[in-house]
């Protein structure tokens, strides 16, 4: 299989609203992406975006409507679309148009602006639902996570402080990220406890914040790496994804076996038999608090219901045994769902790199793991990455 | 590479910016509107509820009985057997207290929702729905439910047929 | 086929209704704003001019989308196109039959790359390419910072 | 390492299928297709690839609800928003990595269940430049239709001999749901619509489902399948802005067209290709792909299709399979639904519409107003 890196990050402000249309943001992020990588367009051979809902931004085949702010102009350029899975799927899409020998460079550019939906981008997610079972109930989407959280709690008996101190860490490790849309160094578990409750066992502190933002990736074989002298570079040594049935309601939400597939899989490519050996550090998709446990249980590096205890353990701080997610992750940085990109596979890029500044890891890390989760609590994605 | 980085590109704008119009900006709502086929297993089960009744769908490769119906098994990927009945009283598996409408607003009175597993169907498979005739203290999963359904004239063939399942009384068990 | 059980009442076939509608606001991004507030408090056309490739953008752009440089420089459209491409069309957005057919128009300018795509304001019979056409720019107190403060274009007498 | 289709499954194309939801649709064009390749997708299948537009289904995000009906449970699956042939392509590089050896691509079009299919299309449009003036959306190929006719001198005979030749040949095509007969009376009576576009010259929705199994040259042994070669794949975007893109020339399926052919070495496909088909959801798009691909000179696909050239027993058959026009739009499996058809023809499969002795073909798609994307897939039998 051809050896494949990431060569290049760049991401926008998360904001609740930002001013730049949807292509715009693209090409913020994108054009930083590639002058990190010291490449210019003329060096892509073809591009690859992420973006979630069209219904957030408002337009048909948005893919279409931004692809020129992803470098899309007159090569092959693809969206690919796994609902919030988006966020590291992509980075799987640019692999294998490398690791398939049809390209040496390649741009990946997700993007989200959720603010175009009004009120709130939340009536969007009135539409993600089976509409003859579930729409007419008129779900929220904040249910589907109170529900699979009520079950994780109750059948592990997980408390809820155990599951606020995620949010404090990830809020209070977003303070050093310079894009981060609620980093705040005071929080304690007591304010996520004490927080509105929005729907139990949700509180408003357990869940990360709608936001526009764009994010991008640079993702070159290892022949272009060599040629071009590109120094900074995170090989991509592992990847996979797997879905589960649309009959959500016939699945026991306890366990994300969907995000264990994956995982297994992303594994196998990379040859890792110990994932807790062999893995140094993780970004799990934390969309909600209690997400970033349930996915470090599905990515089998803890055992089921066991997570918490690492979490109060301090295992999981930044410069815990195995650090997650280091960047501050969605609930501190943000959560323009595909954009996610540069907080998962950015991150592990500048960390395996050397380059996360205020976040880095304080030890040696070789070995990072990113994954992301989406649709209706049924998508798994992994990437593995090696310095 | 963060640090070499000058400028992090975005320009925020606050709530009022947009609405009040201090950037330019236009205002639209697309004409998306839809009328699904619901096919051969979501036209008999909405019949069906509109009867009164839960219809199922077996699958003989993998023995289990499907709800809601389905004319394929998405495990055996075959086609369906026959139909059955699944009964309308169940467990909830999860729950939710929600204090918010569709719309992210905030409501006083919380909507109790959640997914019950119906008896008659293989194992863990059921239907959200709301709950009822329970207090918010009361509802905890494992508990037992039994369907509430709209009088006949008002049903529709609609899974809003069954208005809520409340709790099971002694008597039923 | 496919399946074991078939219903051959057409009418027992049922379908349901939905939707996927809500409320939209677009911002007009960076590049926009400086068109839009030309257009609204000025009445001026500007396009973005990307001095590598050496190409005046309209509509104009916050990028190249050839080379990707940040595009800056802006420059005044001339007051004077000409129609590109035309089309008449007989129903409306919603697909609705229309009694008097509008006139669509794509209009370039000399030295700008690209152009607009806009209402020609002329009979369905008199859609021509090749027409040197100008564009009628709405009242002052009528504009509000959109393509629509351009009523469209119309033949230059 | 070669890469092959190994499975082609199909709904027929109908204006409505009330029978169906649209997962049940997708069901039935998979068991067709793996009933044909011979796989269990439990078992055999490496990764499952949808293509499909959310507003298209009426979803917010639709990749949900597609694994059950594809035998895709707890297996790689995802969604390429984009027309099928650029899932062909994602299942040609999955294949080609090395992770997998057999893909599935699915597209279909459930359009029927859409109610206001203008107001989806409408929604494509660039919200701050186009969309406030309230066009429909076929003002863009009214448009592009008005500067290709002009630039390459297309007389309006040209039109109507794409429509009449698309339409006669779907009648023979069991699957396609607008076959007709036309004689010059239904021609000369079609009404304006957007002029020089008039309502024949303009595809209407179908619903139906495309579904193909692609295998490594490995595994098609493995599976003892006959292959059908993917000797080249290629595709490309012009500019999104409608106005700075190509109106005359289809750059997009130009820049597709030249990766397809260099990948399949293939240096003069006028000579080299026994059939094609191309995007004619508005009749004009035939005769501008065609250039494009250079399966015709500048200018020259109008005379040589007046002339009968793309005609079933012509020099090079045309949308052998009735086409859009004749076939019905079904949106984003157009593409697919084109390199099944040159599938069945390589096999000698197409029952009446079968071009004789054909070892060559090309599939050509365009994703529609108001885009400028599309992909080409040169196919090919034997060594």
């Amino acid at each position: 299989m051809r050896k494949v890196g990431v060569v290049g990050a760049g991401m926008t402000l998360f904001r609740r609203r930002l001013q730049e249309t949807p292509k715009e943001l693209c090409y913020e992020a994108a054009k930083m992406a590639l002058d990190q990588a010291g490449l210019t367009l003329a060096d892509v051979d073809m591009v690859v975006s992420g973006s979630a809902p069209d219904a957030f931004e408002g337009i048909h085949m948005k893919g279409e409507y931004f692809l020129d702010g992803c470098g899309g102009y007159r090569k092959p350029y693809t969206r690919v679309f796994t609902g919030g899975g988006t966020g590291v799927f992509s980075t799987i899409a640019g692999w294998w148009h490398v690791a398939s020998g049809l390209a040496d460079v390649v741009l990946v550019v997700n993007e989200e602006k959720m603010s175009s939906c009004q009120p709130h981008p939340q009536s969007v997610f009135a539409h993600i639902w089976d509409p003859i079972l579930d729409r007419p109930l008129q779900p929220n989407l904040v249910w589907i996570f109170a529900m699979e959280m009520n079950r994780y709690m109750t059948v592990y008996g997980i408390r809820k402080e155990d599951i606020a101190r995620v949010a404090v860490k990830n809020k209070r490790n977003a303070v050093g990220h310079p894009c981060a849309q609620l980093p705040d160094p005071h929080i304690t578990i007591e304010d996520v406890l004490n927080s509105e409750v929005m729907a139990w066992p949700v509180q408003r502190l357990d869940i990360s914040p709608p936001s526009d933002g764009a994010a991008a990736v640079v993702i070159a074989s290892e022949d272009a790496i060599r040629k071009r002298k590109i120094r900074d570079r995170a090989w991509i040594s592992g990847v996979g994804w797997s879905i589960d049935s649309t009959m959500w309601t016939d699945r026991d939400l306890v366990f994300p076996e969907y995000v264990a597939r994956a995982a297994k899989m992303a594994y196998k490519v990379a040859k890792i038999s110990d994932p807790r050996r062999e893995i140094d550090f993780a970004e799990p998709y934390d969309p909600f608090d209690y997400k970033e446990l349930h996915h470090l249980e599905g990515l089998l590096l803890a055992d089921k219901g066991q997570a918490p205890v690492l979490t109060r353990e301090g295992v999981t701080e930044r410069d815990g045994d195995l650090p997650v997610c280091p960047s501050g992750g969605l609930m501190g940085v943000g959560n323009p769902i595909a954009a996610t990109l540069g907080i998962k596979v950015g991150e592990l890029f500048w960390q395996l790199t050397g380059q996360a500044g205020e976040r880095q890891i304080p030890h040696d890390v070789r070995t990072g793991v990113a994954q992301a989760w989406g649709d209706l609590m049924q998508y798994g994605c992994v990437v593995v990455m090696r310095a | 590479m963060t640090e070499r980085v000058e400028r992090w590109p975005g320009v925020e704008l606050s709530a009022s910016d947009l609405v009040e119009g201090k950037v330019t900006s236009t205002r639209f709502r697309p004409n998306a509107k839809y009328a699904w086929s619901a096919g051969e297993a979501m036209s008999r089960f909405l019949a069906e509820l509109q009867e009164g009744r839960l219809v199922a769908r077996t699958c003989d490769g993998c023995e289990r009985i499907l709800f809601p119906p389905r004319m394929f098994c998405e495990l055996c990927f075959r086609p369906t057997d026959a139909w059955t009945y699944v009964r309308d009283t169940g467990t909830i598996e999860t729950f939710s207290i929600s204090y918010l409408d569709k719309d992210a607003r905030r409501i006083a009175e919380p909507i109790l929702v959640g997914v019950v597993s119906l008896d008659g169907a293989s194992p863990r498979m059921g239907l959200m729905h709301y709950f009822g005739g329970m207090t918010k203290d009361e509802i905890r999963i494992g508990m037992r439910v039994k369907a509430v359904w709209r009088p006949p004239e008002e049903r529709r063939g609609s899974v809003l047929d069954i208005s809520y399942f409340r709790p099971l009384r002694e008597a039923e068990r | 086929m496919t399946f074991l059980d078939r219903t051959t009442d057409a009418r027992r076939f049922r379908h349901w209704e939905g939707h996927m509608e809500a409320d939209y606001i677009y911002t007009s991004g960076l590049a926009g704003e400086r068109f839009f507030v030309a257009l609204r408090d000025e009445g001026r056309l500007l396009a973005a001019r990307c001095a590598s490739c050496d190409l005046a953008y309209l509509p104009p752009r916050l990028f190249c989308e050839r080379c990707f440089a940040e595009l800056t420089e802006y420059v005044p459209v001339p007051p004077t196109g000409k129609v590109a491409a035309a089309t008449v069309a007989h129903v409306d957005r919603a697909g609705r039959p229309l009694a008097a057919p509008e006139v669509w128009a794509f209009v370039t300018f000399p030295g700008i790359h690209g152009g607009l795509v806009h209402r020609l304001l002329v009979d369905p019979g008199r859609a021509r390419p090749g027409t040197p056409v100008r564009p009628r720019v709405r009242p002052r107190a009528a504009r509000t910072g959109t393509i629509a403060d351009l009523e469209g274009f119309e033949p230059v007498a | 390492m070669r890469v092959g289709i190994i499975g082609v499954g199909m709904t027929a194309f109908r204006p409505t299928t009330p029978e169906s939801s649209w997962k049940e649709l997708m069901f039935e064009a998979a068991s067709r297709a793996y009933a044909d390749a011979g796989v269990d997708p439990r078992e055999d299948v490496g990764s499952f690839i949808t293509c499909a537009e959310d507003y298209y289904e009426g979803f917010g995000i639709f990749d949900e609800f597609v694994p059950d009906q594809l035998g895709a449970v707890l297996r790689p699956t995802c969604t390429v928003s984009g027309d099928g042939l650029q899932g062909l392509a994602t299942a040609f590089m999955q294949i080609q990595t090395g992770l997998l050896d057999v893909a599935v691509v699915e597209a279909h079009s459930k359009a029927s269940d859409v109610v206001t299919l203008e107001g989806v299309l409408e929604h494509g449009l660039d919200p701050v430049w186009t969309k406030p003036l309230g066009p429909h959306a076929f003002v863009v190929a009214g448009l592009e239709a008005d500067a290709y006719v002009r630039a390459a001198k297309v007389p309006r005979k040209a039109l109507d001999a794409v429509i009449e030749k698309n339409r006669g040949n779907a009648i023979l095509n069991p699957i396609a749901a607008y076959g007709a007969r036309l004689d010059a009376g239904h021609l000369k009576a079609a009404t304006p619509r957007f002029e020089p576009l008039r309502s024949l010259d303009v595809s209407a929705p179908a619903d139906g489902c495309v579904v193909l199994v692609v295998a490594s040259a490995t595994a098609a042994r493995r599976l003892k399948a006959r292959p059908v070669w993917v000797r080249g794949i290629g595709w490309a975007s012009d500019s999104p802005t409608l106005e700075t893109r190509d109106w005359v020339g289809a750059t997009y399926a130009r820049l597709a067209a030249d990766r397809a052919y260099r990948m399949a070495r293939i240096r003069r496909p006028g000579q080299e290709v026994d059939l094609a088909e191309v995007d004619d959801r508005f009749s004009y798009k035939e005769l501008q792909h065609l250039e494009a691909i250079r399966l015709a000179k500048p200018g020259e696909a109008g005379p040589h299709v007046a002339r009968g050239d793309f005609a079933l027993d012509g020099r090079l058959p045309v949308n052998a399979s009735g086409g859009s026009l004749g076939c019905g739009n079904v949106f984003e499996a157009t593409g697919l639904h084109r390199a099944a058809e040159v599938a069945l023809q390589l096999r000698g499969e197409a029952g009446r519409r079968q071009v004789d002795g054909a070892k060559i073909g090309v599939a050509q798609s365009w994703r529609f107003v108001p885009t400028a994307t599309g992909a080409v897939a040169v196919l090919g039998v034997g060594a």
